[in-house]
């Protein structure tokens, strides 16, 4: 009965790991109380994307997540 | 042809593009450029992270709008992720076309979006201390030659 | 490093552009092109004759010009001559350079002058009977990408 | 005692050898006296190119070839 979250980029060294599993189902406010610190503040930040199994959403507060679902938390890329 | 590949391990660019031309008989010219890590200053080792669904997802969308966009017989887009150390390659991108142009514009088309928009995150080691690497501002003026 | 050749016997591209990268630690990048002998229709065969004084010095004249042009580590052009099948290389550019749109410029540069005003004469045989080729006006256009 | 004539691309289908030695020395007025019929028309032509020991000459009327020299008859390149 678990989300599991992906970090990556410098996320993963904010997180202290590049994943991690939270209770299902997760919405907005749901994430935003699970992340606090440096992680809190990227996601409230309009540089972080969300993706739901491989989909980024297009507005990230809209996020519902449910039981077996990845949520990746995407830093801006550095390119190949 | 259409082959998009990420490589968890060092590869040897003609070990890639020598199968690729034979696959396509008939063709004029196959363009190709394989980029490799520069060791700037102190440079120890660079890591690239990636994440599968989004990263091989992006590389096979670029692939088929260089398809769409130039007159193409076949594209492969390869690109190292993992730790690497200076000189080995990194990124290879081959097109086989009827005609120079053709494969010589999508090798830059295909080049100009992977080193600025495609889904990799990098951090180099430099005396010991990994940093994560900043997208640079030039990555996104090489892009905005193709938005015509 | 400048490299300028001439050949006469079938060559493998990887076998060229091998040691040529591997001349040139510390690169961003290596592209390279490679033109085939395109076997259009019937063309059974294609003969480029050369005459050395003039063809040589015109190519290394080539690579002079595109190293002073594009910031390049060094560049590589290699071409047949004498007669040659389908699906032959018959042209190979490489270009090495810390950052790529040097390298992928250089090579275009290069292709468009060896297309067009390089010291070759051509022929092929069709049905068995040879037939000498006229200069294409579409090359001197891409000639004149160049002159600004 | 001899200039030795280079004959380029068609130019050797013409002269039906892609080498033809002359006696020493060769002006412009000599070499149109040597070559005739559809050589002598390409030789007169504003396409052909004359080249002395591998140096092309801006003005092929000036042609001055002395014993030794290589004199290469040059109609327009087909590109590589």
């Amino acid at each position: 009965m678990a989300v599991r979250l992906v970090f990556l980029g410098k996320l993963a060294d904010l997180a202290g790991a590049s994943e991690r599993e939270l209770a299902a189902p997760i919405d907005w406010p749901a994430l935003v109380e699970a992340l606090q610190g440096e992680l809190g503040e990227w996601l409230a930040g309009d540089k972080l994307k969300l993706a739901v199994n491989g989909a980024v959403l297009a507005d990230k507060r809209a996020l519902q997540a449910r039981d077996g679902d990845e949520v990746a938390l995407l830093p801006p890329v550095s390119g190949g | 042809m259409k082959d998009v590949r990420l490589l968890s391990e060092p590869f040897n660019p003609g070990q890639l593009v020598g199968p690729f031309t034979n696959a396509h008989p008939g063709l004029g010219g196959v363009c190709t450029f394989v980029g490799e890590v520069r060791g700037d200053g102190d440079v120890e080792a660079l890591e690239l992270m990636h994440y599968e669904p989004l990263t091989l997802a992006g590389m096979d969308d670029l692939a088929e709008q260089a398809l769409a966009r130039f007159d193409l017989m076949g594209i492969l887009i390869a690109h190292r992720v993992g730790e690497m150390r200076p000189g080995e390659p990194i990124v290879l991108v081959s097109a086989a076309a009827r005609h120079r142009r053709d494969a010589i514009r999508a090798v830059d088309f295909a080049m100009d979006h992977l080193k600025s928009d495609a889904w990799f995150w990098k951090r180099e080691r430099r005396a010991g201390e990994w940093r994560w690497i900043d997208p640079r501002p030039e990555d996104h003026a090489d892009l905005e030659r193709w938005t015509s």
